[in-house]
This record gives C-alpha cells, structure tokens and sequence, in this order.
C-alpha cells in the first residue's frame, strides 16, 4: 500500500545517502498538500542522477535529455495550462548546458516550478566540477583547481527576470516541501535551487558543509528586514554564498504567466479541441487569402 | 525485412514544356494537379525582373502573378535574392500560360531589367527572339545577339514623373507586361491591392507609373512580339464557400502551413531560419482566428522540445526550420524516436553546407534527415513535390506522426516552399483532409475522476504489440499515467537496462517501420510511359521541371519517364517496380536508348552535389545510377537543363561505355 | 588607397544609414588607437546583418554559426593569447541562441572583448522579434505584440560575473571607439552592447528614438557619482532602460583571465611549440602509467 | 567519382578463440599486435566478477588484470555496469592467457560473485566443469547444472574480519585467483598499488581479505580443476627508456590519448559524457606535465566550436563525446567541413538511440558520423578495430583533419574505449608516430613583420587546386590575413554568391575527398584465409572476436575470413577486393560452404539493429549482406555469439534460400 498516490513501484538507485531521496519525498508532500493528483502533474526532468525523479513518482513525467527539461515542460504546459507542470533537473542540466533556457523561460515567465538538485558536482558522470562547484575544487576535469568563478544561479535568475527565486535543502524536506508548495502556486516560472549532498562525489559540500552555512531569510535577524518584493535586497541574498547561505523565499512579485496572454489558448487546452475545429468555413476563410 | 510498399501508379506527364508554336500533345495534360485544369496549352510566356536588391524586384514579380491569375492566367513566380537586405542583384521570374505552370521558364522571353548588371546577368536566358525592357540611360552590351530586341523606355523618367525612383519598378513591370498584351486594368487593381495598407500617394505614384510605362510599350513597342499571352476563359468569380471553382496562387510554405492548419496543427515552436521562417510567421499571423500556439523560441533545440512537451500533451505540434536549424534538432529526433512521441519537423532546405547560401535552393539535407540523430530509431521522411503535394503533406505528416508515434521529418526547399503557383482553388480541399490519430487515446480529460486513475505500471505506453504500435495517452489522461524516458525502458515505461526488454523495445520500435511500409509508405510514383528507356529519379520539387524534361526528350526521341518519390525514408525495395529493384543496367546504351521493357537507363536528378537520393536508392535496391545531372549553384534546376543533361549524360555513356558504378 | 589597414576591398552590402557602419568604423579606430596590425586580431562572428562585419575588416576574422562566436573565439584565445580576440554579434547571436555562451564564457573570464550590433531586431532574417525588442512591439513573429520581458543583457552579464560592462551607440563611433579600446584593454571578458538602429526592420527603435533617450554615464549629473567598481549601482544602471538609456563603462574590475591561470599555456602559445615537444622520454613516461 | 583506395593485405587471423584443451594451429598467431608476441596458445582462462553496483566489482577486475600481467600473462578486462551509482548488477570479466587476449572469453570458467542476483544472472555464460565461487549464504539454484563446481567460501565472514564488509570484493577476487592458480603476492602487490593512496587501514583489509580468501581455495577446493593459469615466461622488466620489451595494460581511450597527444594535440574542448569522459579526464590530468589546454566547456556545441577555434590558430584540437553530443556537433561539423578547418571528433559510443543504453556498449553512431550535418560537405570516417589501432588513430585523426582540412570523426565505443588489454610496450611505438601537417602554412609567427602582411584577398586561403586543398594559414600569420565563412565564398575566403565561384568551391572542397582515397585512405582490411568462402563484414570493435569467431568455423569446417573497414567514409569501391566490388550472390549456400574464389557468403556482423556498415557498404558496392548476425542489447558480441550467428544464418539460408535482397 502506497502511502501517497504519487509512491510508485521503482525503487529509486540513488546512493544510500543521497540528497535526491529528501527532493522527492518533499515534491510529493507539496503535491499532497497541493491536493494534486497524479494525472494532474507532469514532472519533467533532464538526465542526471537526480533527473531519474520522475521514474520513482507516480505521476507523468519525461525524462528528457540532458538540459532540455525546461524546453520539454514549456511545450506541456502551452498546450495545457490546466497542467501543473514542474522541471526537475540537476546544476549541470539547469546552469550548464541548459542555462540559456532558464534565461529564456525566466524572461518569458512560463508557468513552470523549477526545481534544482544543485550538489555542485556532476555525479551521473562521476565527479566532474559543474557550473556551481566553487572554484579551487578539484575534480577530474578540474585536476589544478576549478578556475572558473561559479554561477550564482538566484542572481542569474533574478537578472534573467524570474519572478519568483527560492532556495532549499534537501535535508530539510519539510521546509523544502513548504518552498516547492509556494513555487508551484506561484503563476509563473520560479526557481527552486536545492542544496542536495552528493555522497559519492561531492566530498567538499557534504552535509555538515551545508549544516554550517545555511540559514532561513525568515529566521534571520537581516532577513527579517528582507522584503522578498525588493529586487536589489534579493540580488544581495542571491549573491550571498560562503560562510552563510541563505535559504527560503529570496524574491517574489507579481508578473502575469507567458500562456494567460496567449491568442491561441483562449478556446481553452488544446488538446480538448477537435482537430477539425477550424470548420470548412474557416478553411475557406483562409484560401480567400491567396485569390 | 521491410514488407511491400503500396503499389504505383503511372500517371501521365504533367506540365510539359511547349514552346509557344508547338501544339502539345493530350499526353502533356496535367494529372497531378486538379482535373478541372484546360488540357492543352496554348501560350506560355515567361518574363524575369531584374534590378538591385531593395529596389522591389519580388514585389513587381508577385503583383504580377496575382494580376496574371485574377485574369484567369494560371502563373508561376520564382524569387532569386541574396543572402543581404540591400546590395546585389535580384530577379524575379514569371510564367503565364493558359494551363497550369509548376516550374521557371527556361529560356524566358522578355526580360525587364532596373540595372545595367541584371541585364547582363540574365541575357543568356533570354529566347530567340526575345525582349530586353530597359532605361534609355542602360547602354546593352555591344555585341548583343542579334536576335534580340531591345526595348528602351523611359523607366525613370515614368517613375520619376509618377512620384519617385521607387515606383521604377512598377514602371518596369507595366512595359513588360504591355509587351505581352496584359492588360492595364487588372494590373493597376493588383497594384492597389498589394499597396492598400500604404498610404493614398504611394499607390498612385506605383499605379501611374505601371499605367504610363504600359501605355509607352502597349503600341508600336510591343508590334509582332511573338511572345504573347493569348485569350483566357475568364475565371469563375471565387465565392466565399467551398469548393470553389476559382483559382488561388500561393507557395509551398503557404500550402504547408494551410495542410497543416486543415489537419489540426495548434502547436508550432520555431526560431526565424530563411526559407522556413514564413512558416511560423503564418501561424503567428493566425494564431487568433484559428487558435494556434506559436512560440518564437530561444533556439532550435528549444523550439524541437517545446514541440516535443506539446505532442506528449496530446497537441499537434511541430517545428519549423532550415538544414543548420535541423542539425540542432538531431538530438530531440533521437528522443522522440526513443520516446515515441509524434513530431513534425519541417525543413525548408537552402544551400549548403553550413551558412552556404541561404537565400537560395537546394535539396541537400536529405542524407541529415535519413539519419538525423545516433542510435537506430524509427522516422520518416517526406518530401512533397509540388505546392498541391505540400498541402498534402501538411495534414499527412501529422498523420504519420500520429499512426506511427515518431518524428516525421518533412523536406521542403526555398524553391517549392516560396515560389507562387497558381492552383484550382479546390486543390486544397478541406473535405479531402484526413485526420487520423493512429492509436492515440486522448490526452484532456476534463472530469478529473480519481478511480480512473490506474496505479504505478498498470498502463502500458510500451506494450509490445504487432505492429510494434502501443496505444498512446496523453498527459493529463487519468487512466494513462506514465513517465517515459529517453533511456531503456520497460512496457510500463520505467527504466531498464535487462537485455531481453532491451531487445524488445528496439525491436517493437524498429517494427513500426515494417508497419510503416505495408501500410502507409507510399512507393514512388512514375510520370510518363512507363515503359520508357530512360527513368529520371527524381524527388521533392525538381518533379514538375522533371515531367517537363522528359516531355522534351520524348518528343526529341528520346523515351524518358520520372520517378518520383515523395516518401524517402524508410524505403523498401520489396514490391516497388523493376527501376527500383535493381534495374538490371544496361551493357551499352542503345543509339535510340530503348531496351527491354524495364529496363534502361536510370538517370540522377538532384539539386544537390552527391545525388543524395540516389545513394539511398542504391543502399535499398542495390541499382546504382548510370549518370546523374546535379545542380548545386543554388539555383532551381530548369527543364532545359535536365533535358540537356540527360542528353549530354546519354552522349557521354556511348563514348565511354556505361560507367563501372 | 585604404585609409587604415584594415580596410577591405569588400564593399559592405548593409543599407544605406544602417548603424552597422558606424559599428565597423569605430571598430577600425579602436585598432588603430591601440597601435593592433591586422594580423594580430581576430573578430569573429556569428550569422546576421551585422556579422558580416569580418568580411570587410581586413583582419583575422571567422564568421561562423548563429550564436557560436563567443565558443569559436575562446578556442582562439586559449590556443594563442597573444592575439587580440574580438567576437561581434547580433542581439539574435548573443542574446537569443548563444546566451549561454555568454553567461559561461563571462563567469569563465575569457579575455574576449565581446559587441553586440543590438538593434533589437532579426535583421538578416527580415524583423521578428530579438530578446532584446520591448515588450508589446508587433513583429512578423508577434503579430498580437511581445508578450516576454526583454532580455537585459547588461544586468545577465553582470549576474553572470563579467567584469567589464558597457553600453555604446552606433551613431556616436568616436565615443564607440573609445568604450571599444577600453574594453580591448580589459583583461578579461568584456561585454559592449552597442545600440545599432536597424532602418528597415525596427520602426521603433530608430536613430531617433535613441537620440531622445541615450546619455552618458560620465556626463550625467547622477552618474558622475557612479562608481563603476560598485556592483549594486552597476545593476541599476544596467537595468535602466525606458525613458532614460545609459551609455559608457557601466561597471569594471579587476579579475585574473581565464587563460593566465591555465598550466596548458605555461610553455606559451600552442601553435609556437612543435608537434613533438613531449620527446620521447616524455612519452615513455606517460607509458609508465599503465605498466 | 571515388578513386581507388590503396591496395589491401591480407593478415592471419589473430587471436583466435581456443578451448583449453585445444591446440592452436599456427594459423591462430597474433598478426595486428605486437610481433614480439608468443604464437601459441597453451591455456586461457576467463573469470567473472559480479555484485551489486557499489561494491567495488570494478576494481577488483581491475586488479586482476594488473596482476596478470605483472606476472606475465595477457589480459583482458571488461566492465559490465549500469547507469547508476549504485544499486543494480555489475560484472567484471577477465581473461588470462599466455598467448594475446583481445575479446572477452565467452563461456566463462570462473563466476565469482557478491549477490545471488549476480550469481543467477551470470550462470548461463559459465563453461561445462566451470565453478561458481560465492559466501556461504548464497544459495544457488536447486536444480543446477550438475557439470557446476559450487565454491562456497566465506567473503563475508573473511572480509569482516579483515576490517569490514567492504572488502568482500577482494575477497572474492582472493578466492578465484586462487582457484585458477594465481599467486597471491602478485596479487597482493597490485591491490597495495591500487589503494595506495588510500589510508594504511584500508590496504591492510583488502590485501588481508584477499590473502585469506586465496589461502581458503588453494588447497583442497581447488584440486582438480580444470580451468587453471599455466606457466608463463617472466615477463622482462620494464625499463624507463623506449623502445622496451614490458607490457602495458590500457584501454582504448587511453590509447587513444596516447595517441593524440604524440601526435601533437594540445587542446580539448569537450563535455563530460560516458563513454568518452575519460578523454577529457585524460587531458585535463596531463595538462601541466605535457602543456595541454583543457576545457571543461559549457556544452557540446562549445566544445566543438572551441576547438574549431584552437584549430584555426593553428593547434591540433580535438573535442570528445558520444552520441547526444555529435547530435549537438552537427552544425559545427558542417562549419568546419564549409571553412576546411581540421576538427577531430572522437564519438566513444554507446547504447542507443537517445539517453539510451548510457554505459553499455553499441556501433550505432556510423550513419550520424556519416553525414552529420545538412548540406554536403568533406568529412572522414575511421574507427579503429583494437586498443593498438586506437593508438594509431590518436595521431592518424589529425594527419588527415590537417591534410584534408576537414571534420574528422573517430568512432570507438564503450568496449574498445573502456575494456583493459594488454599490449607488447613497443606496440605503442613513439617512433613510429606520424606527423603530416599537410599544407599547413604556420600560424603564430612571433617577429611581428608588418612588410609580411598582405593586402586584402591577396592570400587565397581556398585557392583552386588540383587537390582541393589549399595552403592553410593560421591565424596570426602575418602573410596570411583572411577571413573565412560559413557562406559560400572565394578564393580569397571574401563571400559570394557567384554561380560559378560556387561550384568551383563545391568541387573542391569534395575533390578532397577523392585525393584522400587515393592517398591515404584504406580499404578493408582481410583477416584470415582471403579464399575462405564466408566473408565477415565488420567495422570497429567486433574485429578481435570476429577473429575469432572465424577460426572457431573454420576449426569447424565453416572456412570463414573478416573483411574490417577502419576507414568508414568516404570509401569506395574501386580497386577494393572482389568481396566490396558487388562480389557475386551465391545462388544457394553450398553445404560446405564454399564457392567459387572471391564469391561467396557476405555476413555483417555489428552491434546495431540495422547493420548501419552494411547499409554504407551496399550504398557504395551495390552488395548487400546474406543475412547479418546483429546485437544490440549494449553487451559486447563474443566469439561464440558470432560463430552461432553465422551457423544459424548458413541454415536458416539453406533453408529458406538466398534472401532476395
Ligand atoms: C548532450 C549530453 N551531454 C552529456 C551527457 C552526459 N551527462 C549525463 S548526466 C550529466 C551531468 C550530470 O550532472 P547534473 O546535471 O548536475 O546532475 P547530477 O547527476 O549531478 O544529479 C552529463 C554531462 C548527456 N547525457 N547528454
Ligand atoms: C542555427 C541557425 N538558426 C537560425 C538561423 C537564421 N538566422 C540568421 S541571422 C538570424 C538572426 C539575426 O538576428 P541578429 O543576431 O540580431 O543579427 P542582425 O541580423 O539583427 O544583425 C537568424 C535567426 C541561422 N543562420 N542559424
Ligand atoms: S552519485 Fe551523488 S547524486 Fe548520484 S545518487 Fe549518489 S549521492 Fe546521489
Ligand atoms: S536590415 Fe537593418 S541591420 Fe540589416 S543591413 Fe539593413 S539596416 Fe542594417
Ligand atoms: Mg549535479
Ligand atoms: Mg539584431
């Protein structure tokens, strides 16, 4: 007996230890406590360790490929907003080889949950640095030391648009559950960057790493000034990354979703719409262009 | 291991090339176009403009053709531009008759000409006998042929007097076709029409300046021109209902988007790339009236997933571009092959390779979309051969997508999908449109019924069936949940690495091609006496010219038909005529090129460099051609060229013998 | 007679009064005030109107692929360092298809100096909409008006780490040429965005309606106390976009380029070094490793 | 069009699969790898590893292998895992001869296994008389194969008490190669290597485990068993200096890296993706001791375009990935096939198509790397056969993208890429590497000579040669100044649109290609008797246990030879052996299968579904296979696999007759 509707019969292979177990079980609370139900969520992913996700929920999903999730869920939801339409991927999907979608998808302010399983590595492949590793690391492709400066992803978001910017911890999943509710009742994209220890080849942010630095905007003496509508307060968190690390609700504000102003969907999803809709009539309409 | 294609038809040579004094034959009757079409041609005059990019050459053009069609003429209109906003020369080549036109006119007979270069340019192509229409101010080369007949006019001086330079072009355009007896007034209202959003004094100035460059040739001028339009049937006013009788005049990309509108596409994600980008700017256009999601997207990657996430969810969606376009697409062909997700990708293919030349035609990628990704996957490819065909394959690739749940990859190039035909309206028949789903169960479904849902892996998206076919829901359907992944998978769709299902599923996918082939593949159509020594294998948009040629080469002595083939991929060699089946080739070519019934002479015709087609044809039959004729300068293929090349290509093999491959 | 050395023969084929003149005169001027012979630059491109550029600037140069310059132009650099690099490409390069190069190539700190020709607009493919058109603007693809937030490319680049950021102006190539020579100086990445009126495809955003908005960071009364080392008040400029455009250095620091700390370019430029420097002692004992 | 490849030897089938107890003809010898090889076979012993993943099954192959070959034998290792950290099946096979081992041995002699699912999962692969080593608390199957020797020994028990039970990997691999008879301080030393940069505790476990487990089988357990290491000569040791007499162990990619960076490649831009991480793993690790840059880039499309960039400067660079990262490469390919700029691609396939099979192994990336990108453009093909060939083709790649300035793409797979043999030292020859740089002008000339520099279009960067190729100028040349397009262009690299320029250039760039085949390119390669009436048509890995596959038929009576291509595109079938020229059908299979001198029975072997070489090869010759035997369920073909493949197929044909196509 499941003990959500969204257990599935996959015995997920993620390392014992692995931050990608607290991802999933915090996706499935907000999703319970959503009221969701599994016909009503597609989970696209990208492929990764974490991006395996959607094969341990029952509920539609695509694992895509590698840095494409966000493209993948954009199409989903313009053909169905009624959809709640939820990318996950990891740091290397998301702010690697898939980045100038986030931009895009921010910019355009698709109605989609973002959800990054940021371990700061690349793990499927095992151990590479990724575009969040911080720099001095050294991995396989980074033997002398990562020289790169790391990809502040919130700040890149927020730069890009995104309306709705958060972060979370994958060992915390009922805060990361409260987080993912938000995200997925924010209209519009929102980015949820979630810490995520990876046991087997991120050795230096491990879990006690991140104990040490995260903290809650909501509990912290600064961050109770932090107003979440002020952009220049939010690129502050944003940046803030080292000895303290932010977590929570970073920015939000209002912005109207990319499909709510769409032409084509004001005869609702399409596809509740006969193929033949356009009626013979229509058709002759359209060829009285070309007389 | 491919089952037998549907069978073929032999239809009668479309379109020939008549010279203006040859009476045609009942055999050169169009039969791929629409029966109403008169069944013999009397005039076919073709005329090219030419002048600097910027100075409104296509406009002069496509007024013309419109003007020609309201008339009741049926026209052709063929752009040739650079890859560049202003600079260079441009032309614009139209075609009257008073049958259907569905290829350029080679040689043309007038040419009327905005610079001294496109004069220069383009005089080769002029007929014996033909007329160049120029400024006074444009000095003709010294040495001009003798046959030619030079028509000067006070081009800018008209335009000048009508309201500026820029009206050259209609004044260039009115003498032209007052040299061939069009007439003024059907002129000036196509004139109004183009220009009707722009302002009252720019359509007077481009009105006046045709009527009074018109009016200058119309006499004395254009006396005993031999090349003249002649009476039509007044063409039956168009009513607003269908069918109709009337004619209309649009491009391939145009009819394209029309198929596929007809067929319920409401989904398109594509990003600007010259020749294609038309086709999402007409979805834009009409994603009001007819409900269309149209999606500029970041990149070509993009634009192919979007496409992907709204086929998942159950919308017929496609994508749009050119070869570079394609090459970004490989990857998500590979995923939606994996994941058996129904995708149409429109390639409106330019010259290549790489940027190559972007403004002008060629049919070069077809050896990308063959196999447009690694891995051994299941598609299709398709490539119409006429604008009535891409109408066609606007609604069947969705179908094919659809019934066979994979990539339909649908070829196009800059030549069919912008140049202008002009068809019986009731070519493009909503009534003849079939939609056809395939084995989908439905996607939306509004009443959100809980019971119905089915538990973890009761629904099989991958249920390994005969025909390799799995009955398919979309996302959002409560009895279908399921997450598929572009790695390995079970029935149930979850990921697996065991060997056995592994050998399953490649197998399950790969059958639907076999399925494919028996069921809705189509084999290639022969033009023309099927019994003819020399087969011309043809596809995509050089068959209309094709069928011309082989006209011309039959009634030069030479007995040539084309093969046609608009289905590309997968092929078989089962069941397809004996060209197809390795045509037994001929030891020596005969003087008068017949041999026993079926065999022959098998003759490439590309636009392409490598015979692209015919390295495919030879990989599924074994038969090599003898010789090939290809174009790759970018510009369409005439008849006259193919006639010429099988001719020379013919000549060649008798001196050296038939060649080793 | 040329009047510098990098003149072409080629003749540019852009539109008359098209911003891409004053682009490619300010560019010629930049070399010449930095003393550059034309064998030392390389300027590559992408695909649009004004990547044709290369063609007639008689330098290295390498119009490549949409969106590509910024990759092409890091494998230049890191082969030789001793070569000016310049990638020059439109807002559909830059912005649009390549925007990922740009954010990874800036956090990278590549010594590229990278302009954007940004006229708002496809240009070479006839007028849709850029990431850069504002939002509402009717294009051949946004018949109904822009419904994304444009793209605000100064702000992404700052996000993304880039320690040069300026803004310059087609029509003003003296003042061009200087952001041009500046950020030809900086060692590292540096973005210029440089406003080009497009005459035939962007009604809106014309000469005029730049004329009316620019200003210059260093003339204005606010500006004067804009510290170009500030982040935050970079970020505002960069943001600002409306009524009032900004033009000049909008932010620089100082950061140690990409190519400098790799141990790969300690023995100097590849192409200097032949083709069996490892010898053979050095190649038995890479042997060693796998005895 | 194509001009003749270079003549063709024909090679003794090497390495030829021999049963223990069988004696090996002279037949059998090793003729590809090093001639310092023994040219007998006296025993050969294969032995399986297998837990779940995360259990260190890998490693402890690893070790075996380096053990091996520290005491003198030959070696083979090969991974068997899945796309996950943990959880899940993994195997590790290890063969050991005295005589070369390039393949996996298929039956095993030895399973020593972790888990019960490994255990099950393995047993069918284990030879007549073969042992199952496993802990006590496994319990095999009840109705076992009686001819099985169960081993049952305590891991779990010995690992505890050697530290912990993550040491029960050594354990196992303790008790097996105490079962075939290897020493144990061999064995020792190479686990002290291998963990030595590992704390104290963990050496002392593992090399303890190991000890105690070997001790456990040594004596009675392993008495009488049939399946045991013989003797072998010490091998010499290895000294620091070249050429030397030792052995090395390495894989393909490693090889291959070799390779490269002999031959001159300094730069990598690549993105991390199994199979081919290691390539860049590789680089990076030897970028300060050799000077090579790098780059971790962004995403694939980066990778190529920055080394396309390093390229044009005038480095050898290179770029590495597998299937989805050609896929994203495609528009680049055709850019550098557009400008000449040479561009080595290794693609290190995998299981396909899409995410696929992301750790298993397949051959199905040829008809991507075949034509990867739209329009036609010059680009080469080559996939070498062996580890020793992956050598070669590390420097051969960029003598040919340098000579012939074009793509070129280097297909290994996961198998040759990541399998471990051993290899003569001097097999890896640093002497014998070549390095052409063609026409390559120089690049970066440090005296900044501004008299040097040439005005504008005075270099031809594309001049019209008889060859196509063109004098190569690298960037910062101070006499070279030019730009290069991706449009169509002049001589002197300035764009064009010119008709004629345009297919001046067209037939150049591809007249590259026909001086390549006639220079350096290779036909296909004949192992084994060229008169052998079964051809075994293979590409790539497969070629070892194709080998050997055809010694076991003809032991058999099934005469049978292996016709390997490691030049995949362009090819051509002029001047190729009878076989590629259209080598005749047999009407039926004669029952000893043999046939008149070159005709015969054609078999592709490959590992994809639709025999992509096969496809190529009749696109080229016009001859199809007789039938194929193909795997694709990402585990590599074995000797035996292809043995039973070709009898069935010769029955199944005598059967049913000849297939028609
Ligand atoms: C086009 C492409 N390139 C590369 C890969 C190989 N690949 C698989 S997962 C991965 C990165 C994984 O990192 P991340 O996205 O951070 O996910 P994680 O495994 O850390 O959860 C890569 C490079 C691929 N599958 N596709
Ligand atoms: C992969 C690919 N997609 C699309 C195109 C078509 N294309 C050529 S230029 C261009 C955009 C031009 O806009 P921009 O970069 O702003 O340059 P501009 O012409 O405005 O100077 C596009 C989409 C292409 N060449 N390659
Ligand atoms: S490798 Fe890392 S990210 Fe992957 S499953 Fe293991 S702990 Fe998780
Ligand atoms: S179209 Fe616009 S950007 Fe292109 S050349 Fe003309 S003015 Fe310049
Ligand atoms: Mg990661
Ligand atoms: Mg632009």
């Amino acid at each position: 007996m499941p003990d959500t509707p969204f257990d599935s019969k996959q015995r997920p292979v993620w390392c014992p230890g692995c931050g990608d177990y607290g991802i999933m079980a915090a996706l499935k609370q907000a999703f319970m406590s959503l009221d969701l139900k599994p016909h009503q969520v597609v989970i696209v992913s990208g492929i990764g360790c974490g991006s395996k996700l959607p094969d341990y929920v029952h509920a539609y999903g695509y694992m895509s490929i590698h840095g494409r999730p966000l493209a993948v869920a954009t199409g989903v939801k313009l053909a169905n907003p009624e959809l709640t339409v939820v990318a996950v991927d990891g740091d290397g999907d998301a702010y690697g080889i898939g980045g100038n979608h986030l931009i895009h998808t921010a910019r355009r302010n698709m109605d989609i949950t973002h959800i990054v399983q940021n371990n700061q590595v690349y793990a499927l492949t095992k151990g590479q640095f990724s575009p969040t590793t911080d720099t001095g690391a050294r991995t396989s492709t980074s033997p002398f030391g990562v020289i790169e400066a790391p990809i502040m992803p919130l700040a890149l978001a927020l730069a890009a648009g995104a309306a709705f910017v958060a972060r979370g911890v994958a060992f915390d999943p009922k805060g990361t559950a409260g987080l993912m509710t938000e995200a997925i009742r924010h209209p519009g994209y929102a980015l949820l960057d979630v810490l995520q220890p990876c046991v087997s080849f991120n050795k230096i942010n491990t879990y006690e790493w991140y104990r040490q630095r995260v903290y809650k905007v909501s509990d912290d003496q600064r961050a109770n000034s932090h107003d979440s509508g002020d952009f220049y307060a939010a690129m502050k968190l944003a940046r803030e990354w080292g000895d303290r690390i932010p977590l929570g609700v970073i920015y939000r504000r209002t912005r109207e979703p990319y499909h709510s102003a769409l032409p084509g969907l004001a005869r609702g999803p399409l596809p509740a719409r006969p193929l033949d809709d356009i009626g013979a009539d229509g058709f002759e309409r359209l060829l009285d262009e070309y007389v | 291991m491919h089952t037998p294609h549907t069978s073929q038809a032999s239809h009668a040579l479309p379109n020939s090339h008549t010279p203006a004094s040859h009476v045609p034959e009942p055999d050169d009757s169009m039969s791929f176009e629409c029966g109403a079409c008169p069944p013999v041609r009397r005039f076919d005059v073709s005329m090219s403009i030419g002048g600097d990019a910027g100075q409104g050459v296509e406009s002069a053009g496509s007024i013309a053709c419109r003007a020609l069609v309201r008339a009741g003429h049926f026209a052709f209109g063929m752009a040739d531009y650079r890859s560049r906003i202003r600079g260079g020369t441009n032309f614009y080549q139209v075609r009257a008759s008073d049958a259907p036109v569905l290829c350029h006119g080679d040689p043309v007979h007038v040419i009327a000409t905005l610079t001294r270069d496109a004069a220069l340019t383009q005089l080769g192509n002029l007929a014996r006998g033909g007329a160049l229409v120029c400024d006074e101010s444009i000095s003709p080369e010294d040495n001009l042929r003798p046959d030619i007949r030079v028509l000067t006019v006070p081009i800018i001086k008209i335009a000048e007097n009508a309201g500026g330079k820029a009206s050259m072009n209609m004044a260039a355009l009115g003498a032209a076709m007052g040299l061939i007896g069009f007439s003024i007034d059907t002129l000036c209202s196509a004139i109004e029409q183009r220009f009707a959003r722009k302002a009252e004094s720019v359509v007077h100035s481009n009105v006046q300046a045709a009527r009074e460059a018109h009016e200058y040739v119309s006499g004395r001028l254009a006396a005993g021109f031999p090349f003249r339009l002649g009476p039509v049937a007044p063409p039956s006013p168009s009513p607003p209902s269908s069918p109709s009788p009337g004619r209309i005049l649009l491009s391939g990309n145009e009819a394209f988007c029309l198929g596929a509108a007809a067929g319920g596409c409401r989904f398109i994600a594509a990003y600007p790339m010259t020749p294609a980008t038309t086709i999402l700017e007409w979805m834009a256009a009409h994603a009001g009236d007819l409900g269309i999601v149209a999606v500029h997207a970041e990149d070509e990657i993009a634009a192919a997933c979007m496409a992907v996430g709204a086929s998942l969810t159950g919308a017929r969606a496609m994508t749009s571009t050119s070869g570079g376009g394609l090459c970004l697409m490989t990857e998500v062909c590979g995923m939606a092959g994996m994941t058996e997700v129904p995708l149409v990708v429109v390639d409106v293919q330019r010259g290549g390779p790489s940027t190559g030349l972007p403004t002008r035609t060629e049919q070069s990628d077809l050896l990308l979309a063959f196999h447009p990704s690694h891995g051994d996957f299941p598609h299709i490819v398709i490539a119409p051969g006429t604008v009535q065909q891409c109408f066609e394959a606007g609604y069947r690739a969705f179908n094919l997508a659809d019934q066979y749940q994979c990539p339909v990859i649908v070829l196009l190039d800059s030549h069919v999908g912008g140049s202008l035909v002009t068809l019986g309206r009731s070519c493009l028949n909503w009534n003849a449109v079939a939609r056809d789903r395939g084995e989908y169960l439905g996607g939306h479904i509004t009443e959100a019924d809980a019971d119905a849902e089915t538990a973890d892996g009761a629904y099989l998206r991958y249920a390994i069936t005969e025909s390799g076919i799995s009955p398919r829901a979309g996302f959002g359907h409560p009895g279908g949940v399921h997450a598929p992944s572009t790695d390995e998978h079970e029935e149930d769709a979850h990921i697996t690495e065991e060997s056995g299902v592994r050998v399953e599923m490649m197998r399950k996918r790969m059958r639907k091609m076999e399925t494919a082939l028996a069921n809705d593949l189509r084999g290639p159509t022969t033009y023309g006496d099927a019994s003819a020594n020399v087969t011309l294998l043809v596809w995509g948009s050089t068959l209309p010219a094709a069928c011309e040629a082989a006209a011309i080469l039959s009634a030069d002595g030479i007995r040539a038909k084309v093969l046609h083939y608009t289905d590309l991929w997968p092929i078989s060699d089962k069941g397809a005529p004996l060209t197809l089946r390795a045509m037994p080739k001929p030891q020596a070519l005969m003087d008068d090129s017949t041999g026993p019934d079926g065999s022959g002479v098998l003759v490439a015709v590309e636009q392409n460099y490598s015979g692209q087609m015919s390295l495919i044809h030879r990989m599924v039959t074994g038969r090599a051609p003898d010789f090939a004729v290809l174009k790759y300068d970018g510009r369409q293929i005439s008849p006259r060229e193919i006639a010429d090349g099988v001719r020379e290509g013919l000549h060649r093999s008798r001196k050296e013998g038939v060649p080793d491959a």
